[in-house]
């Protein structure tokens, strides 16, 4: 149960804690867990977290396919993942308890509602008797029920609101309870419901403050015997924090990028789990210019952004796995065109429509080969929540600098997961500056800069500058050439200027020292499990250090002597090897593949594990 | 709004020529087409450097390459889409879409459906040769049930579509057909088009010299083009034939064709041609004239106002911009609502 | 012909519900058209091996799920090419398609307009919820102008496509429209679908009670069904209106909505609905009736005949084997027409 | 020039000799490239050809892209290519002089119409004086000029033929005379002339029979003291033989596959070059029961073919490069589905549209990679036009065995080269055992056979069977699952279903020793050059073999082993390197890639200048 460290007064001194809610979808299982993220930021905790749907909109309440969850872990320490398994469960009702049970540590808190241990529900939750009755479970946890329904309607009794309307607040009671265990302060979240709600249903919002106040009173009055926890203050760099997740920090990197650009942003997308959220975020964005386009299918999408980057304006396009599939023609035609074009895939799990709403990398190698001919263009890959941020404005840098398409990865994880973020000054970020050519006249469409072999693009609308382009080969003045050695030169040049992009990477990051045992490379939504272990493992004094890649091709050209350093690479990825078939084939490098292939991110322990195990051989 | 001043130097024919050789087949139709665009684009007070053209893949989406405009050879069937792109980034922009029967009905049908129910301003010109022509001669999506070529040996058996019709199922604000064989008759259209203020859609009648030829014959052939085609005038009577003494009529229920014999149209109740009917009925009407039965009608067959997308579009982002004081404030929309202090 | 012999033990609604949990929200119209179709499929006289349901991806698109038939849910917007391959390999299968308003008509719409014009003997019904349910709630193409959503916080401003006529453009030989809260009428129309011989187009007016609840409540709530339904029922005149005290007159030019009094329809002139015109202008008529301007029509819009693409197929084939004299000859062919030996 | 050994008589007698005819695409090469090549065929020559056709349907008469072109080798020996560069080039205009002399060997024969060589033609090819005065071409090559154009005419003066029609003829006065200098026989092609067109043209007919001879006899009458050639017959294996070009093989491989599988062939495609051939072609067969569907596009039309799979058909689909982009998708959701289906993709040059009448073998990885997810799939390839044969029966029989899709890969240049084929006995192949599920409902969707690790289809129509597939991620009674561990499991035995299809395959042969210096590593087209190269070097005592690869995804077991014979692996490709980085991430060795991206296959010389090179190191 966390990390235990100092007992005062009746409250036990947490460094880290990991709670998971857990209940049927109607059961506001989001809003919660969101609420007792944002205190807890606000109280000063480093924070991560993780919701988890289920596939279906809105499966019958009570079921399996029903349950929604939503983790958080947070610390006075840095938290870099939402954790591995909770040290609290809160269980609405027998179906979350079903489906989250087996990931709660031992010994560690169980929160149910008895109430809804009915026939019924635990039926529906292929029960065959009553867990709650099981010796076992009181045993292995330190098992709390309450009869939330009970107090919940109780606490409003003196209300006119409606039984089901009573109901509906229950959530707020498990919240108030779990506040009170983890002494963390309420009026953060009383002034949140006043805000948000007590203009359009006032009743309801002071039923919902009634009720997390009476999950608070609930601990204070009934349970004195019961253990609190204190998690301090985390000792993090000072300055002004919000809380992102990943599509969010996406959004607002790809209109600080176009900003920095000087250019209009025009993104053009088509809905889809879990990249929509770009789409509908950035349709509110228009007071920054910013024009969003809900197209018909993905490949509208990118011709609608190719369409726009030819205009001359800064053309985005984002999806996921199976809309990639879709896009890839287009690509090519932007590789060939060479046409600026942010492309982000928000991975999923697959192949085909999959596991939609899981989590998975394991679109790498279409990214960097998911196109017929050689059309090479760069992949990065964002891996916190809030490295979006930057990320976005790398790949527009990438994108308008070298004239080219750019494909990012970010996954489910990175896009629905948070955690609180440093905002960093805007006057900070570098200018993008990659002018259009000239009007009049003297426009060579394939020119060349000498440095990035990018070349400039004249705009529609400029005087003088008309040309063409297409997806046929052409020579350098832009005209059609079926001339063979013209297309290998070409073919060479589209190769070099890809190189070429590694040249404007900074030096690549090593975590721990720059050489060792075993160096543990790796890319995407890992980022924060694999660093959590790694530095763990090095304050106990193992030798391993870590590498993650953000560019991911070309990779950057310090790798290989970081690589050279190491007797061992590991490279674990949530997907069957595909960093790994990169590596291998551009470094020739016997690495060490570790595959998990669950739709979940990687836990810290299983991490370690397979690190000590590649220490002992 | 595309129209802005007009150039010093006037613009000429000339001036839309590229240096490229054009190669289409001698006697391919798109060569008539080709020319007549070139002579349409200087007359209509944009200049030059505001249009933009853009294709797909076909014979037809050559097109580009010789127009001396900005230009772009898209992808099979994905024209509508770049073609919206441009003029979502830029409204001021002459945007002209090129496509064939089957880059455009067949590959292209979804995109180009759309971009018609949107009412994007542009204009789409559709090259119906009812043939594959680049790669050699396979059937299309508009050729008739039966049509034998190298991959239906024995017959095509599906049913064609009729692009009107298909339009005008999307709802199209400006439908019109014009003919390879009549320069004028498509000047005059593609004016039209560039002057409606929504999508325009043009069907054109174009001959594949190679694998398709005298297709349109049957129309507007020397022998038939009289009695088989219906020149469309709005405000104007649906008058045909050698000397204009057959007319159509409106028998309640459906049209008919009928001689005038020495009585004026007006006398015999010929139907006046009234494509701004906000309806489609009218249209369809239309779109299911042809021949031997009827005259095929050619002109503008349905114009109706509607608000374009891409104006629309920018009127939102206008608005948002308005509705601010000041230039956006970037740090404040990355800080977002809730922030704390350590 | 997806019609045999009837089975020795009549089937039952029962024999088509999987034990598969049904996982639409509770509420959602998507249930009462399962039940219906569950209680249709018996009763066509098809044994249950023959029948085999055709998915895209979407709320909707999980019927097959819970279809103990043959099923196959595949990916978004592409079921209509699945369904005809379905159907062209074994012309015995009774085909359902299932889609939604965001997989059928906007990334589906080309292969949905192409299997409606080469007429594949298939029953596709579009579930018209007018947005995205799975995704969350996103505005589809049939979403009103205006439509307030998570993309279009602003509201939308693409013209939204009617279904109707989109399937009309496409001169679809059989065009209905039913709604979700009758079954006694989805049954019938879905056993008309069965019946016709060519492909079927079955809009269904479907409720999302997460995402756009009500939608279809102006026509067919409880207060506005009787003005602003109109039951077509074949060769009987269009009356609605509580007690059928209105009816639909043709004007010579359009519709019109007229009171009946005590005079009969005849006495009137109602119209008499006739969905067997060959041309598309009757049922463009019947595609823009539509509230509050004049009752929206349900049942069959449109029914023609035309030789089927499936069974076309199978012909030639069938031609082609029967013109040759005995079991084809594989070395023959292998060998062609010129060999040599050495 | 050729091979020269004996002189006998008047007559040269060569072991091989490449001709190139090249002329206006109005010109009719073609034809008599195709009539050569049957000649020569029907004489006993062994041989190969390779037309080249210009990427417009018919550009402007006289111009650089109206030119096309034919080119055949034939011999007495073995003939594996059309040849590196002619030993006689036949040009009927100055464009066609302008595009090919670059290739003619040094004092190879020139023979040009001298009639075309106008000042106007001259202006369209960009000549500036006339080449036929420039006294370097007759000091370099053997120019034979003929008025062409006026012995055509002259040789009809009789016919009542307009003057347009008489010169439509001179192609066969070109052909006379070259069966004049190569002895050829010219009643096989009289044969042909009347057959062909006697009943639609008679009088054509005649008189290209009469221009064929004048040609032959002008060779005779007024050209005594030039040499002339004899080439052999070759020593090949007794059989019937018949000419074949790539995509004939494929179509007829395909419905030998599906005759020997006992399935019903359903074709769908969507026109594409290079590919468009097979659909057309399949269109001929439906006395086979052979169903071709013309889609709308690439996506229906591999939907149509998983349609038709799925319903019991053998569902193929065809394409190229473009059209694989949009296939994407699909292939995944036959891969997550295990459906059996062919998916051919005759490669063509790109990015994007590219170069779409060249041919390039550049889709490898795509055919490998490119889809989203961990979605492998097996990819084969053709070496020879009539490998195409083996290469299409191999696809069948590993989609139906295995239940998978699976990738072919040809290219243009295979589908549109020719080459004399020993016919197979059709009783000789074996049949391809797959049946499908027993009627009555004892069916478990993904239930496995233990060795192929595949999966059974039940088909719409079985009474009992009734089941669902789909593209969500199921267990193994394909139920939907986003169970974490299902996931894993069946993303392992898709990988390792993959892996098992390298147990089916026949020991790798190796062409020369079984070790030594350097092993030439190669796939698809390429075959016959490096054959030819190859063996050549070893006829020299060279130490080098080469092995070629048919199966790509997975490789064969033994290939690990045969390299490790080797010091150096030389990897030609005609592509940036595709197959080098398949091998390089699979076997770790340090491979020297070979790439040409011309548009155009590897001549001989550069080969073996190549393995020259890298046997002195
Ligand atoms: C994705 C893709 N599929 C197929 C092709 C091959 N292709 C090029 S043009 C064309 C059809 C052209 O027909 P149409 O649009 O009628 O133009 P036309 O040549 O008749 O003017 C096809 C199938 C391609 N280039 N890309
Ligand atoms: C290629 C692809 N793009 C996008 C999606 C995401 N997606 C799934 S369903 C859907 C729209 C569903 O709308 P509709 O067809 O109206 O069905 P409903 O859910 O309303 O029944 C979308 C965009 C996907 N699965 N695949
Ligand atoms: S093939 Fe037909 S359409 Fe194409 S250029 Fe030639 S004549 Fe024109
Ligand atoms: S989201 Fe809407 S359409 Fe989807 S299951 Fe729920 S109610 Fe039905
Ligand atoms: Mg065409
Ligand atoms: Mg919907």
């Amino acid at each position: 149960m966390g990390t235990e460290s100092t007992i005062a007064d009746e409250f036990k001194e947490l460094k880290t804690v990991v709670i998971r809610f857990a209940g049927d979808s109607g059961d506001g299982m989001q809003t919660i867990g969101e609420r007792f993220t944002d205190s807890s930021a606000a109280f000063g905790n480093d924070l991560a977290t993780f919701p988890d749907f289920p596939a279906e909109i809105r499966a019958p309440a009570g079921t399996i396919p029903g349950v929604s969850a939503f983790q958080i872990q947070f610390g006075s320490t840095e938290i870099l993942t939402p954790g591995d398994a909770p040290d609290a469960l809160v269980a609405m009702n027998p179906a979350a308890l079903a489906v989250h049970l087996r990931d709660l540590t031992e010994g560690g808190m169980l929160v149910v509602n008895s109430a809804a241990f009915t026939e019924a529900n635990l039926k529906m939750a292929d029960f065959e008797s009553n867990p709650l009755d099981d010796p076992e479970l009181t045993s292995k946890y330190e098992l709390i029920q309450v009869d939330i329904n009970h107090f919940t309607q109780e606490s409003l009794k003196e209300t006119e609101l409606t039984a089901k309307d009573k109901l509906r607040c229950k959530n707020f009671f498990a919240l108030g309870f779990m506040y009170w265990i983890y002494s963390r302060p309420i009026d953060n979240t009383i002034d949140f419901i006043r805000e948000k709600w007590s203009r359009k249903a006032p009743a309801l919002a002071e039923a919902n403050i009634t009720v997390l106040k009476a999950g608070y009173y609930f601990g204070e009055t009934t349970e004195t015997s019961r253990n609190r926890y204190m998690v301090a203050k985390a000792e993090v760099e000072a300055g002004t924090y919000r809380k992102i997740s990943g599509n969010e920090a996406l959004v607002l990197g790809l209109i600080a990028g176009a900003e920095k650009a000087d250019r209009k942003l025009l993104y053009s997308g088509y809905p889809i789990t879990p990249a929509s959220s770009i789409l509908e975020m950035l349709s509110n964005y228009k007071h920054f210019g910013v024009k969003t386009v809900q197209a018909e299918d993905e490949i509208a999408a990118i011709g609608v952004a190719i369409g726009g980057s030819f205009a001359g304006n800064l053309g985005i396009t984002g999806t996921s796995g199976p809309g990639m599939c879709l896009k890839a023609e287009f690509i090519g035609l932007a590789t060939s065109t060479e046409l600026p074009l942010v492309i982000i895939n928000v991975q999923r799990g697959g192949p085909s429509t999959g596991l939609p709403t899981k989590t998975e990398q394991s679109d790498l190698l279409q990214a960097v080969y998911g196109r017929h001919s050689d059309a090479p263009i760069p992949v990065i890959a964002a891996n916190s929540p809030s490295d979006c941020f930057e990320t976005a404005i790398e790949a527009v840098r990438i994108a308008l600098t070298f004239s080219t398409p750019i494909i990012v990865l970010s996954d489910l994880y990175l896009a629905n997961g948070a955690e609180p973020w440093r905002i960093p000054s805007m006057d900070g970020i570098d200018e993008i500056k990659k002018p259009i050519a000239e009007e009049g006249g003297n426009y060579t469409t394939f020119a060349r800069d000498e440095d990035t072999l990018s070349r400039t693009l004249a705009i529609p609308g400029q005087k003088g500058n008309e040309h063409r382009i297409g997806g046929l080969e052409k020579d350098e003045g832009g005209s059609v050439s079926y001339d063979p050695d013209n297309h290998e030169e070409m073919t060479h040049i589209r190769a070099e200027k890809l190189k070429r992009i590694a040249n404007s990477f900074p030096p690549t990051k090593v975590l721990g020292e720059k050489s060792g045992k075993v160096l543990v490379l790796s890319w995407g939504g890992t980022y924060g499990s694999i660093t959590a272990a790694v530095s763990a493992m090095q304050a106990e004094g193992f030798s391993v250090s870590s590498v993650h890649l953000k560019h991911l091709h070309p990779m950057p050209n310090d790798l290989k002597d970081i690589m050279d350093g190491f007797d061992q690479i590991l490279v674990p990825e949530l997907n069957m090897g595909q960093l790994d078939v990169l590596l291998r084939s551009q470094f020739l490098v016997d690495t060490v593949a570790y595959n998990k292939i669950q739709g979940q991110p990687f836990k810290v322990k299983e991490l370690t594990k397979k690190i000590h195990e590649l220490l002992q051989d | 709004m595309a129209t802005e001043t007009i150039e010093e130097n006037p613009l000429t024919k000339k001036d839309f020529v590229t240096p490229n050789d054009v190669r289409w087949c001698p006697g391919c139709g798109d060569y008539a087409i080709l020319n007549s665009l070139q002579r349409t684009l200087p007359e209509l007070g944009i200049p030059k450097e505001n249009y933009v053209v853009v294709s797909g893949i076909g014979c037809s989406s050559r097109f580009p390459y010789y127009m001396n405009t900005y230009g772009f050879h898209t992808i099979h069937g994905r024209a509508p889409t770049v073609a919206a792109g441009v003029k979502v980034a830029n409204p001021d922009l002459s945007v002209w879409m090129i496509t064939g029967d089957g880059d455009g009905l067949s590959i292209g049908g979804n995109h180009l459906m759309h971009a018609l129910r949107r009412n994007i301003n542009i204009n789409i010109l559709l090259f119906n040769n009812r043939v594959y022509g680049l790669t050699k001669g396979q059937y299309s999506p508009t050729s008739p049930v039966g049509t034998r070529t190298k991959t239906t040996p024995t017959g095509s058996i599906d049913n064609p579509l009729n692009p009107i019709l298909f339009a005008l199922g999307a709802e199209a604000t400006f439908i019109a057909r014009t003919i390879d064989t009549n320069p004028k008759h498509m000047i005059e259209t593609f004016k039209a088009a560039q002057a409606h203020n929504g999508v325009s859609f043009v069907e054109i009648f174009q001959n594949c010299v190679i694998f398709n030829n005298k297709t349109w014959d049957p129309v507007y052939g020397r022998q038939s083009r009289d009695d088989n085609m219906l020149f469309l005038k709005e405000g104007e009577p649906m008058v045909f034939g050698k000397e204009e003494k057959k007319g159509i009529v409106w028998n309640g229920s459906q049209p008919e064709v009928i001689p005038l014999g020495d009585a004026t149209p007006e006398e015999k109740g010929v139907m006046i041609h009234t494509p701004d009917r906000p309806g489609s009925l009218y249209t369809a009407m239309l779109a299911e004239m042809t021949h031997p039965e009827f005259p095929t009608p050619v002109g503008t067959l349905r114009q109706v106002e509607k608000p374009t997308y891409d104006a629309q579009i920018q009127d939102q982002v206008q608005e948002a911009i308005d509705s601010q004081d000041g230039k956006p404030d970037l740090q404040g929309l990355v800080n977002g609502a809730n922030t704390w202090i350590i």
